[in-house]
Parts: C-alpha cells; structure tokens; sequence
C-alpha cells in the first residue's frame, strides 16, 4: 500500500518537451514510473523517450487513460497548466513550477475545491512511492520501500530526511513534498490523514518551516485524530526575523509563525521533535 | 518587494485614495525648496524599509521650510535599524481628528485576502488587536468577486464611521483593493487614514509590499526597488537569481533550497558554529549561478569556512561541482572549505570535484558530518 | 406544511426605503408575514412601518435573527444585493428585481452552488403560502390555503391561475414564481422536488412559457421522480418565432423552445396540460 | 439588440480580430466610390437584421466598381423577411480556402458561456450540428476563470485546424471572448472565419447580440440600434419602455407580464379571434407608460377591438386605470374595449373605470370572459 499514486498510476508529463521536463521525465521513466505521455501544445505527434506527446490534456487523457500529471512548465504557463489538467478530470496533479503567483493560486485553489482533482503543489518536488512511482523531481535512489510516511514543507530537505531514513534500513511508504508556498494544493493534514487510514503507514514524519500556521494545524488535527506516532522537524531555528513591513501580516498571523511556536505545539500535541534532520531516524 | 511609503502613496493615488500633497528630498536644500512650495506646516519622514522609524525619532514636525530643513538635516542619514536614511518625505502637515486603519492582505489559511479596518489606527493597531481582537473588522474577500461595495459597507458600520464618510470610505477601499490586485501586492495597508481638520478622509501613510513571483508582469514595479540601502551582496545576489541575506557568523554556507539551507544553518549552530549567511542557490542551479554565489560569500570578510550543502533533486550534482570548479578558477580561496553533494547525478559531481584536487577542500557524507567539519575548519582558520 | 416560507419565517426586506420596497412592505405585513426589518445603506437607525432599518444585511441579521430576505433594490445594485445576503447566509433569498444581465446573474448562480442560500428569482414574484407569508409581491387576497403546489416562470401569469384555483375554491400550499430570466436561482425541478416532499401537498401545477428548455427537462424529472399528479400550462402557443440572430442558440437549444415541443414532452411525462389558465381547475 | 454585420465586425477589430477592409454604403454612388477606394473584387452585402439574406440575394460579387454600384443598386431597398435594405457592406473580396465556424454564446442550461468551433461552418453550420453533432467543438467558460489558452487549444485541435494558424486562433478567440464579455452580449459569432488565400485567418461574417438587461452599461453599444428598419410602433414602445410587437390580427392586447401577454393572445386565437399584437406594460407600470401603450395600440389600422387584461402584483390596478383615463383623454377612441383589472388595488382601479362611465368600454372578470367578449367586439366592428 502507499498514498497518493503507486505502480499502477497513469503519469502524463505536462511541459514533456522541455529541459527540465525532459531530464526529469526520463528520470522518472527510469524509476520504473508509469508515464504514459505528455503534453506540449504545438507538438502533438512527436513522440519523447518513447512517449507520444500530445497538445492538449483531453486528447492526452483519452488517448492513453492517464490518471495523473506532473507540470513542469514555466511559470507564466503553469496556472494555465493546472486549469487544464483539473478540466481534463486529472485525479492527481503535481505541480513542480516554482514562481506562481499568490492571487493566482488563491484562484487555482478556490477551484480546485470544487472539482474532482487534487493537486500537490506548487513549487515542490513532488512525491514518491519507493520502487513504484516518482511523481516528480524526488531523486529516486535515496528512498527505500517501508512503512514509514514522510510529508514535509520543503523540497531538498525532504531529501535529506528521506536518505537519513534510507541509510538506516528505515523504508518510507510514501514520500509528500507539499510545497512551501502559502497557498498550496494540498495540506500537512491531508497527507497526514491519508498515512492515518493507509494501513501499511505506520509512522510519520513531518518536516515543517517557518513562517505560516501549518505546522500548528497539523499539531490540533494530530491531538485530535492521529493514533499513528509521529516524528517531527521544523527548519529555521536560527533564521533570523524576517523583515517584516506593515501591520497587516501580524493582525493575520498573530504571534505565531516562529520555529519555537511550531516546536512548543508539536511537542504538546505528543510529536517528538527532532534537533537536526539526521536525528530523525532515532526518535522513530 | 517592499515599498518605500512615497511610492505606495502615489501608487495609491494612482487608484483614487487621496494623499496629502509632498514630494521626496534628497537633502535639506530641497526639503526647505519643497516646504516652500506646499506653504505651512509640513511633516519630514524617513523613508527607510523598516518599521519603528516614528519611536527612533525619524518623523518629525516643522512650522517653516528652515525647520524643514533642519529636520531634514537631522533626519538624512540616520540609522534605523540598520537601514540608512537617504531620503525625506516632505508632505503638507493636516490636522488629525482621528486615526483609521485600513489594509489589505493574503490570508494564507483563509486563502483568501483580506481587508481589516479599526477606528483606532496608528501605530498601535498590532496592540489593539492582541488586547480587542473584535476592534479590527476583517472582510474576507472572493478573489474571483473581488471587493463588493457591501463588505465595505461592512467595514464602515462596524467601525463606526460617520455616515458622511461612507461615500469617500467606498471610494478608498474600492481603490486599495484594485490597487492590491493590479499591482499583484501581498499587503496594501494604510495607517493610519485620518479623518482630517476639514473632516475629510486622507491617507497619511502607506505600505506595500509586492509578490515578487509576480514582479515579471509589472515591469513598472519591478523598477521601484530601491537598492541603495540594502547591503551590496543582497542586490548582486537577487541579480544573479539568488535568495541571500547576510548573517554575523563565521561559516559561509551554500545550499539549494530554502528549508535545506536553514537546517544546513540550524546545524551549524548545533555544532557550535554560526552562519555567516542564508543563501539558496534555488532549483536547477547552473554553473554560472553556483560561481556567482560563491563570488558573494567570499566577498564577505567575516567567512572562515565555507560549507556547499547540495541534496540534488531538479539541481544536478554535476552541475554544482562544475559552478564551484568554474568560480575557484576565477576566485583565489584561502579559505578550508567543506562539500557535500547528495541525490542526482552525485557520482559525476563528487568524480569531478574529486579529479579536481582543490586544496583546503574536503567532502563529507552526513549533514552532521559536514556541518560538524566547517565549524572545526572555521575554529582553527 | 408549506415548501420555502411559513408563518415563522423570519423576513429582512433589502431595499426597504425604496418606492416598491415600501409600498410591498406594506402589504406583505399586512397579509401577516413576519417582516422583522430592513436594509438601506446610509439609513441604519430609522425606522419604517414600525420596522428597523439597517445598514447592512449582517447588521439586520444580527439583530433581528432573519432568515429570509426580499430584494426590492434597482438593477444596478441587486446583484450586490443578493451578493450580501448570501455571504450573511441568509436561508432563502427573494429577488424580485428585474433587468439583472445574465453574465452577471452566472456568477451569482455559480456562488450560489456553494453556498448555504437558496435564491428564488430575479424578475420573479416572489412566493406566497396562503394566510401564512407573502414573499414578494403576488397580491395576497387571490390565494387560499389547500393542497395544490404552484409553480411558475411567470409573474402574472401566476395570479391568473391562482385566482382561477380560489375561485372553484382549489387552495394552495404554497405558490412559487421562480422567474423568467435565462438563469435564475431556483429551477422547476428544485420546485417540483420540493412539492413531492412536502406531506401536505397533492397536486401540483406547473406553468411554463416558450422559450429554453427546462419545460421538458422539468417533463423528464417528473416522469423519473414525482408521485403526485401535475397539471400544466404553457404559454405562448400562438406567439411568432423569434427574430432569432445567428446559429449559437440553435446550436446549443437544438429544435426544442416551442409551446408545442414543450406539451409534447410534458404529455408524454403524463401530464395533463391546459388549453388556457382558467382550464386548469378542471384538470386538477 | 442585435447589431449589423458590419458593425459587430467593427466591433470585433477593436478585440484584434482580423477583418476584411471594407465600408458601408447608404447609395450606389457610394458603393462605387467604396469599391474604387478598395480596388479589385468586392463583395456587396445587405445589412439587415435577419438571416437567410444569403438565399434571398442579398449577398453579391462584384469584379469592378461600376459592377459594385450596379449590385448595390439591385440590393438596396430589397426587402428581404420584412426587413428593408437601407445599407450595403461593401467588403474587399477574399479567396475562401476554408470555412470555420467560431461563436459564443450563452448556454442557459450550463449558466456559463460557451464557445464552440466547427471545420465545416458557413451557412449550413445548424444542419452541421443536426446531422452530426460532433463536428461542432464545444468548451464552456468559467465566468469566473474566463476563457484559458487551454480551451482554445481544445478547439483548434478538435477541428483540426493546421497548427501554424493556432497562434492566429488563439488571438481570435481570445479577442472574440472579451469582446462578448466586454459589450455584455449574448452572442458573438463569426462564420465564417475563413482561411484566406494568403493562408490566414479571417472573420469575413460577424454577428451580434447584446443583453438587453446590461445596455444601461454599455451607452456606446446602445447607441448602434438601428431603428430605421423596424416598424415605428416598435421604436415608440421601447422609447416608452414597453415591449412591444406587432402581429396581423384585430385585436389589440395590453397586459402586464410577458406570460399573461402571451396567454392572453392565446386566449383570443382559442376563441376565434387573433392578436393584434403582443404588448407588455412590464411591472409597475404608471399611467404615462399605460397611455403610450394605449397610443400604439389605436396607432393599428388593423385594431378592430382593444382587449385590458391587468393583474395586479407590482403594478397597481388603480394606476391602470388613471393610465387607461389619461390615454382615453388625449386619444378619441371609438372602437370597443374590453377591460379586465384583478390583483393589487382591484376594486379602485375597476372604480375609477366605472366612474369615468367610456362609452363602447364593459368590463369582464375572468380571462376567458374578457377573450370572448373582446373577440365577439372585434367580429362586431
């Protein structure tokens, strides 16, 4: 068992034909992903790495029964993106670009609750499901199949705690980069939901920053809802105040945001909290 | 992208939210020539890119354009908070009856903005709302409806605006919200907006701050980023692509990815060390970007030790030893450095560095590893 | 029992100051519905027909506990209105207010589906439950209460029929004039289901006109759903084609629109359908 | 309102979509010195508000300006469906590779907009979508997102359009969709949009109609109704904001209320008579708007007996009356009249009628009475 996609998930590739779309693709084909397309408008016919490529998502989709999506496209072109794969019906859709806009994603956001698709992302690396599927730009060797889940805020760092569990002979089910964006597809507490009705997930790591209250929602819901024990990391303990201008953000956010705020909640809602990334193995 | 107060004033004014008549100074001669020109009493302000500049002293009064000079004279480069003043905004004094706040922001939980209005503006607003939460009145707002005039009516009747206000009240937030949405700002926030001697609404200060993810579609905003105060690093950083600030520490750290690269800091500091800087190389970093990088943190005189953290995911190994190679052949470095290359394509890159043969160079496996060897190399520099 | 509004229903008037907002007041009070304020803006803290006025619908609610509305307000301003009240969460929503153009009453409508609010109208009549509560501006004195559904598109047209019941001494349990605009909040079907649901209703009319073609989607509904006997009239068998511009609406609408397609349909559901309003009686 | 070809073609290059040169002509001169100007071949096209012009021969080439002023001496003043040409578009010719049909609309049972494409438009573009639906590439709109790039491309590969002309397409479609948004219509078509010898796209017909509901919106847009070529009773009623239209039957009908209008002429044609017209006073009618009814009505040659069918809800009986009275003062009528006053201030409206004590005028009290003695009256006369 995993979340969110596994061997048997259909994978288009939007922005296929691009540089970062190309080198990842042929990464993920690698891993042993199921990528059965791609989108780039105007090239309809070629076909990449021997995937036929197509120009529109809805031809894409009826050609080859793809269930899922990861974009790659640049950021002027990605909001257009998202819009077409949620139109498309698209189940899962991963969206890599970083860059996009915050009203834009309000928008995105807004419709994607009223549709049938989930996005993970923006501006993240996507996910993995060890010796199944990468969706994404996850690099596939680090991970190891296991029951463990690992959802996590930021990109690189994610990798970081994967391969630290890895290294340790502890195998992940799934592995989550949300994305660090403040208006983002999917939450910590949808992912951490979905490892709390996976029966193969039995731990969890969650891997926060900064800035925001996720962390601190994630904490109430894992009080609350979470018979599963989870492990805990928030970066930026030494990160300097942001330099914050206006009053707007404080009368939002209130006082929290902090890492000492993140780690106080975590802590209370019965989460180890790790010191270092590489400590997290120890606390599982 | 944060705005100097004189800019998110005309850009304010650009959407029909009146403004009290100035013009900025950059030096006492032209604060008393612009007192002059607007007669009577005028204020000189700081414009620095920070708050607090009214408690240090950076906002004062003057009767005449000699005091306006004077005040000028004071307050021209004064230091707050480490910014330096290098310009005043001059603008005609007005009578204040009353104190208003009104702003404009992203609710990033509601995922939706948000506009908030108080009676009981000014500088104290972030007090009123830990001690009367209920005195700041918050509208959500559709992002596809935009504003409606009803929410603002909302907005007015909760905070108890006198009714002949309602009209000119209607015509300030309809503006600062298509103001919002057209400069694609993240915070639009007047405070305070006072009621003025002739019983009129006037927006005495301002502040936005704009997405930078959206700065490519408006050129015009992208110009107005003042760099003049902000260390040299930062602007050479924020050219070549990279997200830098400068820190007091001893160990130069360059790492891809803003949650990495604080770990990668937190760690340092774990270890007994200290950052000399947060600097993300951000994703699909190439060579040209990595040696520009390292050319900013050698630049800083304090670094004793440099530490590459780089977890290859969208940036490649090989491509980050090749950017560190390519800047070591135009940089001399003294300094013990320490690398670390993990995820894609991290044989090639480690084979590179490896074939290379920098002195003073040494790789670790571990973050801990790594960050445990820059703090030794730092100590014995 | 009554579908939508009874004698407990709770009513806010927007648009109260205004000519016809005031002089339906006055009636609907009359009549004995349970108006419990009003709202114009700039006119909070007066008072009219012995009723409050507020500033906005929030303020109206808050103090009065309404959980209907009846929008009297100019074109201009309706959709606002009717913006207002839903984000008030006001339970049933009355435009009676005609001349609302039709890309702005899509964005309504496409609010409305995520919203708690139910809207009856634009350019409607309002509802009425006889000797209970009169939403609207039906005239009261036509109606008597009994176990026959209205419903209606059309405004007068409504009145016609409802008078031709009361005066063979056929009551009503609630009379619905859902409005003739192209999109409008509440559709015959909503109407009809809720008729079906109600205890007390038995039969129900429905009255249609040409033009669109929710005759014949409310003609399958009642095939598929309903248990109680309908009995219809359409409206316009005698009226000329429409000058009708280009090809989009016969692309989109295909053959259907006329009286004579929309009895067809209707006869074929089993529905009995009148020669003329006052014929309705009869076939009841 | 629907709009001339050539002024929704004008309309349309104001959204970027390409349209052929071309002029309207109100004489033959005119079309000559058009053509002249233009030079070579020119099409010469009746404007009229109705469709089938093609068929009726109102669509000609023309090879040489003394051709253009020959043909256009033939269409003007044709009457094509009762319609009378008074203008011709004298449009420069083109070579039509390829008919494509492109239109959006309103889609009244999605409530969104709708914009559909077909490879095979032109004149039979309906019988296209009868015989084979599929041909014709539909996408609805999100009012809210508007129309995405994604959706054209949609429609460019649905109808197979050759992809060097999809960046073309995006335009046009793009321009189409904000011109439809932007003039509140209800349609925006172009067919053909055709491919032209020089291998581009180009909107040789165009079509619109605009929201009547949002003309107070759109001064620019209200101003291009083109009276001159509908009947005069027509342009008064709407002058008077009554709705009105004229039909070949004797008996003139005022009512309230579209519905009841049309129920009301159905009722005289089931009794053996036939409508004179169909006329709504619309609601909350005042007296001045019932007696400009009232004018238009007695205005038909035809009108042998007038039929008053009032229900009372937001229009109030009493003022039908006082209406009915100011007319009956002004306009001597001698023909009968059947009144019918039921709903909102019944009994003053019917006593104020009374009291006047018209000759030729009874009363009635339910809808079939009121038929039955209007069109007995009518048979009478």
């Amino acid at each position: 068992m995993s979340i969110l996609a596994n061997k048997d998930t259909k994978v288009l590739i939007q922005g296929i034909t691009g540089r970062e779309g190309l080198f990842h693709t042929e990464q993920m084909i690698e891993y042993g992903t199921d990528v059965v397309g791609g989108v780039t408008p105007g090239k309809g016919g070629e076909w990449v790495l021997g995937k036929p490529v197509f120009d529109t998502v809805k031809a894409a989709r009826d050609a080859t029964g793809a269930n899922a999506s990861v974009i790659y496209v640049p950021a002027a072109f990605a909001v257009d993106a998202m819009y077409e794969a949620i139109d498309a019906e698209i189940e899962l859709i991963v969206c890599i670009t970083e860059g996009i806009p915050v009203l834009d994603m309000m928008k995105v956001r807004a419709r994607l609750d009223h549709s049938s698709s989930r996005l993970v992302g923006p501006n993240c690396p996507g996910l993995l499901t060890p010796d199944q599927a990468k969706l994404g730009i996850m690099p596939g060797h680090i991970a190891t199949p296991g029951n463990v889940g690992v959802v996590s805020r930021s990109g690189t760092l994610t990798y970081e705690v994967v391969y630290a569990l890895t290294q340790r002979g502890i195998g992940q089910t799934t592995c989550v980069g949300i994305g660090g964006d403040p208006v983002n597809g999917t939450s910590f507490i949808d992912v951490l939901q979905m490892f709390e009705d996976d029966p193969e997930t039995e731990r969890v790591v969650m891997i926060g920053e900064i800035g925001g209250t996720d962390e601190e929602k994630a904490a109430s819901y894992i009080a609350a809802h979470m018979t599963k024990p989870v492990v805990a990391f928030i970066a930026g303990q030494t990160a300097p105040p942001g330099k914050r201008m206006g009053h707007a953000g404080a009368i939002v956010e209130g006082g929290s945001g902090t890492a000492a705020d993140k780690i106080a909640a975590l802590n209370a809602a019965g989460v180890k909290v790790a010191e270092h990334p590489e400590q997290i193995p120890d606390l599982l | 992208m944060n705005l100097h107060e004189y800019q998110s004033k005309i850009r304010f004014s650009e959407f029909d939210i009146p403004i009290p008549k100035g013009k900025v100074a950059r030096s006492p001669q032209e604060a008393y020539e612009i007192a002059k020109e607007l007669g009577g009493p005028v204020v000189v302000k700081a414009q620095v890119l920070t708050g607090g500049r009214g408690k240090a002293g950076g906002v004062k009064l003057a009767q005449t354009p000699e005091e306006a000079q004077q005040r000028a004279d004071e307050i021209l480069g004064m230091d707050i908070k480490g910014h330096k003043v290098l310009r005043v905004l001059i603008d005609q004094a007005s009578e204040i009856k009353t104190e208003i706040y009104l702003g404009v922001t992203n609710d990033r939980a509601a995922r939706q903005p948000l506009i908030m209005a108080s009676a009981e503006g000014g500088m104290d607003i972030e007090e009123v709302n830990r001690v009367s939460p209920d005195k700041i009145v918050r509208e959500h707002i559709d992002p596809f409806l935009g504003l409606r005039d009803y929410q603002i009516r909302n907005l007015a009747y909760g905070i108890e605006l006198p009714r002949e206000l309602w009209k000119q009240m209607m015509q300030i937030a309809r503006g600062l919200y298509r103001c919002y949405v057209e400069s694609d700002a993240t915070l639009a926030e007047i405070n305070p907006l006072i009621i003025d001697g002739s019983g009129n609404l006037l927006a005495v200060d301002g502040k936005m701050s704009i997405d930078d993810s959206a700065l490519y579609r408006h050129p015009e905003l992208a110009e107005l980023r003042d760099t003049s105060a902000e260390p040299a690093a930062e602007t050479q950083a924020r050219a070549a692509g990279l997200s830098y600030v400068k820190l007091d520490g001893e160990i130069g750290c360059m790492v891809n990815g803003a949650g990495l690269a604080m770990a990668t800091m937190d760690m340092t500091k774990l270890f007994g060390g200290s950052p000399a800087n947060f600097l993300d190389i951000g994703g699909g970093a190439k060579a040209d970007k990595v040696a520009a990088a390292l050319r900013i943190i050698l630049a800083d005189p304090n670094v004793k030790a440099v530490l590459f953290n780089i977890f290859g995911g969208i940036t490649r190994c090989d491509e980050v030893a090749m950017g560190i190679l390519t800047a070591l052949d135009e940089v001399k470095v003294d300094l013990p450095m320490v690398v670390r290359l993990v995820g894609t394509n991290e044989e090639e890159g480690r084979r590179l560095i490896d074939e290379a043969m920098i002195p003073h160079m040494v790789s670790a496996a571990t973050l801990a590893d790594a960050a445990q060897k820059a703090v030794a190399a730092a100590r014995s520099a």
